[in-house]
């Protein structure tokens, strides 16, 4: 443990020393990081084996700071006074004469003393290690080098066409659930063919029937297109003119005013 | 941890500035002028400019033949990637593609098997309103344009699929997609799981 | 952008392979795998496994005179500066390395050596209460996560570390931990200065 410095003095003498200022004992109190620390260093300071410790002489000790802190009114963690508990009754057991049967069935309060400071002590020993391997930001540094050049490619999600399906069945299920609405079922061609022709409308310029029709496309061409212009006449979306009986019919954009 | 006993003691002055500075260029997050760099060195120890430089123009040689070089930018010298190696890089930082929402998707079928539509109309048989986002992001995939706009109070945009929506799926025409009788039955027995 | 058309045609594929490696082991920000590094080449043109741990080992020996080198840790190859250049590195960044308290290095310690364990555990074993705060900053460190439930009340939650863990300590395996020491031997050295 780190010796324990005020004013730039060193306290590490502070046990044997029964004056000390309530600010020294505050740090020193601090210094541990529990009872287990507390009694470790009281231990190590004696240099003694955890595994013989002199129970009564330790008791003795621990009992003096924690009085000690009592007296200065300083706040004392409950564990310290839990240990000071547990301590007392290891004392009081180590004195009663043994009781070999008795004894046997209960586990020795010593002995789980023993054990429990030596957990501590392997852990605190293995934090020290710990703290000593190289680790990155003090010793490791790592390497960083500029791909600002590097074009990154945007990349689109994917879809593919079962996706879709699925996700029209879910629309289908919930509108026929609010049944307001029938989704029309003519071939989609004619749908695509809808859009087609209103996008030559968009111009606003009317234009004739006939030039609607690509006679290339053969007979099913023209039935979609006729098709088509049925549908958008009847969704509102045009209007199909004839001037006079005979004339050429025109096709114009409906304009609802 | 001491400054520097495990440099090779043999090592000369030249070459010691050198990899300094070889570290230091490889560390920094920011490219390096010749002064930082000085900087960095204890004033007793500090090279002067010329050694700096000459040691940047030796690991700029050094590098030459590595997939990463040093290169001086307007704020200072830098240690990066070669174009010729860039490509993989950028496969490096691909991201995996996202996915779209499920709104997404239900308005390109509707919009698919039901154009030309308006918003509205989309709305009406989703029965939830339809993000302005989402009809961008669909313009901005190509997959949908708008074909005219209805003439009815405030002009609202119909929308349509485009070519390149067919050529994404692989289709010569909307007809190819899947019918939508045939999924109405489907889920009219719901045979389809949703 | 074509993929490797600047790429000089006499390069061997052995050379080829070394050289976008060490581009993209450059440019990662965290280390890389042997499998992620395949990963980034087309299916076509991917290498076996073989052929990119020789490239791992051709670069570290490359590397091994310069100021930084290549370094196997938990989650992979990494580039690093090498320890007798470190301390030149530490000057260029203004601000000291964080320390840590002897709390959180002894929570980190008890869940290093005794993993899996609950918050109970370890202050059974530290002798007081664990702060929230210590795991609190020890997950967002992503230094440990939680592995699994206790199934007992209360379900707490059970903490082991994580590879992120060991890459901060510059460590490839929990094995490579300095040895808690032996009851036995604590017990002999009951003389040690602690």
């Amino acid at each position: 443990m780190a010796v324990i410095t005020l004013e730039g003095e060193p306290y590490g003498d502070l046990p044997t020393d029964l004056y000390i200022p309530p600010e020294a004992l505050s740090v020193f109190l601090e210094a541990f990081e529990g009872p287990l620390d507390l009694l470790l260093y009281l231990i190590r300071k004696q240099n003694l084996d955890i595994i013989n410790i002199p129970i009564a002489q330790i008791t003795q000790q621990y009992m003096h700071y924690i009085e000690l802190m009592r007296d200065l009114q300083m706040e004392l963690a409950a564990e310290y006074l839990l240990m000071a508990a547990l301590l007392a009754e290891t004392k009081s057991r180590s004195l009663l004469p043994r009781q070999e049967r008795f004894e046997e069935e209960i586990e020795d309060p010593r002995m789980v003393l023993i054990k429990r400071l030596q957990d501590y002590e392997r852990i605190k020993l293995a934090a020290e290690a710990l703290d000593e391997l190289p680790r990155i930001e003090r010793d490791i540094f790592l390497t960083a080098v500029d791909t600002s050049t590097v074009e990154i490619e945007k990349v689109q999600p994917e879809v593919n066409l079962q996706e879709l399906v699925l996700a029209l069945q879910t629309v289908l299920q919930r509108a026929n659930r609010l049944s307001k609405h029938v989704i029309t079922k003519e071939p989609l061609s004619v749908r695509e063919r809808m859009s087609m022709i209103l996008e030559k409308l968009e111009d606003a310029m009317p234009l004739s029937f006939g030039s609607l029709f690509a006679y290339d496309e053969g007979r099913s061409g023209v039935v979609v297109t006729f098709l088509a212009v049925l549908e958008l006449s009847k969704a509102n979306l045009i209007d199909i003119l004839q001037l006079e009986p005979f004339a050429a019919l025109s096709i114009s954009k409906r304009v609802v005013v | 941890m001491s400054e520097q006993h495990e440099m090779p003691t043999f090592m000369g002055e030249t070459k010691k500035i050198k990899r300094i500075i070889e570290a230091l260029l490889f560390s920094a997050s920011e490219p390096m002028t010749v002064p930082q760099l000085l900087e960095i060195f204890p004033e007793l120890e500090r090279p002067n400019k010329k050694q700096i430089q000459r040691a940047l123009d030796d690991l700029t040689e050094e590098y030459g033949q590595q997939a990463i070089g040093l290169h001086k930018v307007a704020s200072g010298y830098r240690f990066q990637v070669k174009t010729d190696v860039a490509p993989w890089v950028a496969r490096l930082f691909a991201q995996k593609p996202p996915k779209y929402s499920r709104a997404l998707l239900e308005t390109i079928a509707i919009i698919a098997y039901q154009q030309p539509v308006t918003r509205a109309d989309i709305e009406e048989i989703r029965g939830v309103s339809v993000s302005s986002n989402i009809i961008q992001t669909l313009l901005e995939r190509t997959w949908i344009k708008v074909v005219a706009h209805k003439e009815t109070l405030g002009r609202p945009a119909l929308y349509g699929t485009t070519k390149q929506f067919l050529d994404y799926f692989n289709l010569t025409t909307l007809d190819e997609m899947p019918p939508l009788k045939a999924l109405q039955e489907l889920a009219d027995a719901g045979a389809i799981d949703v």
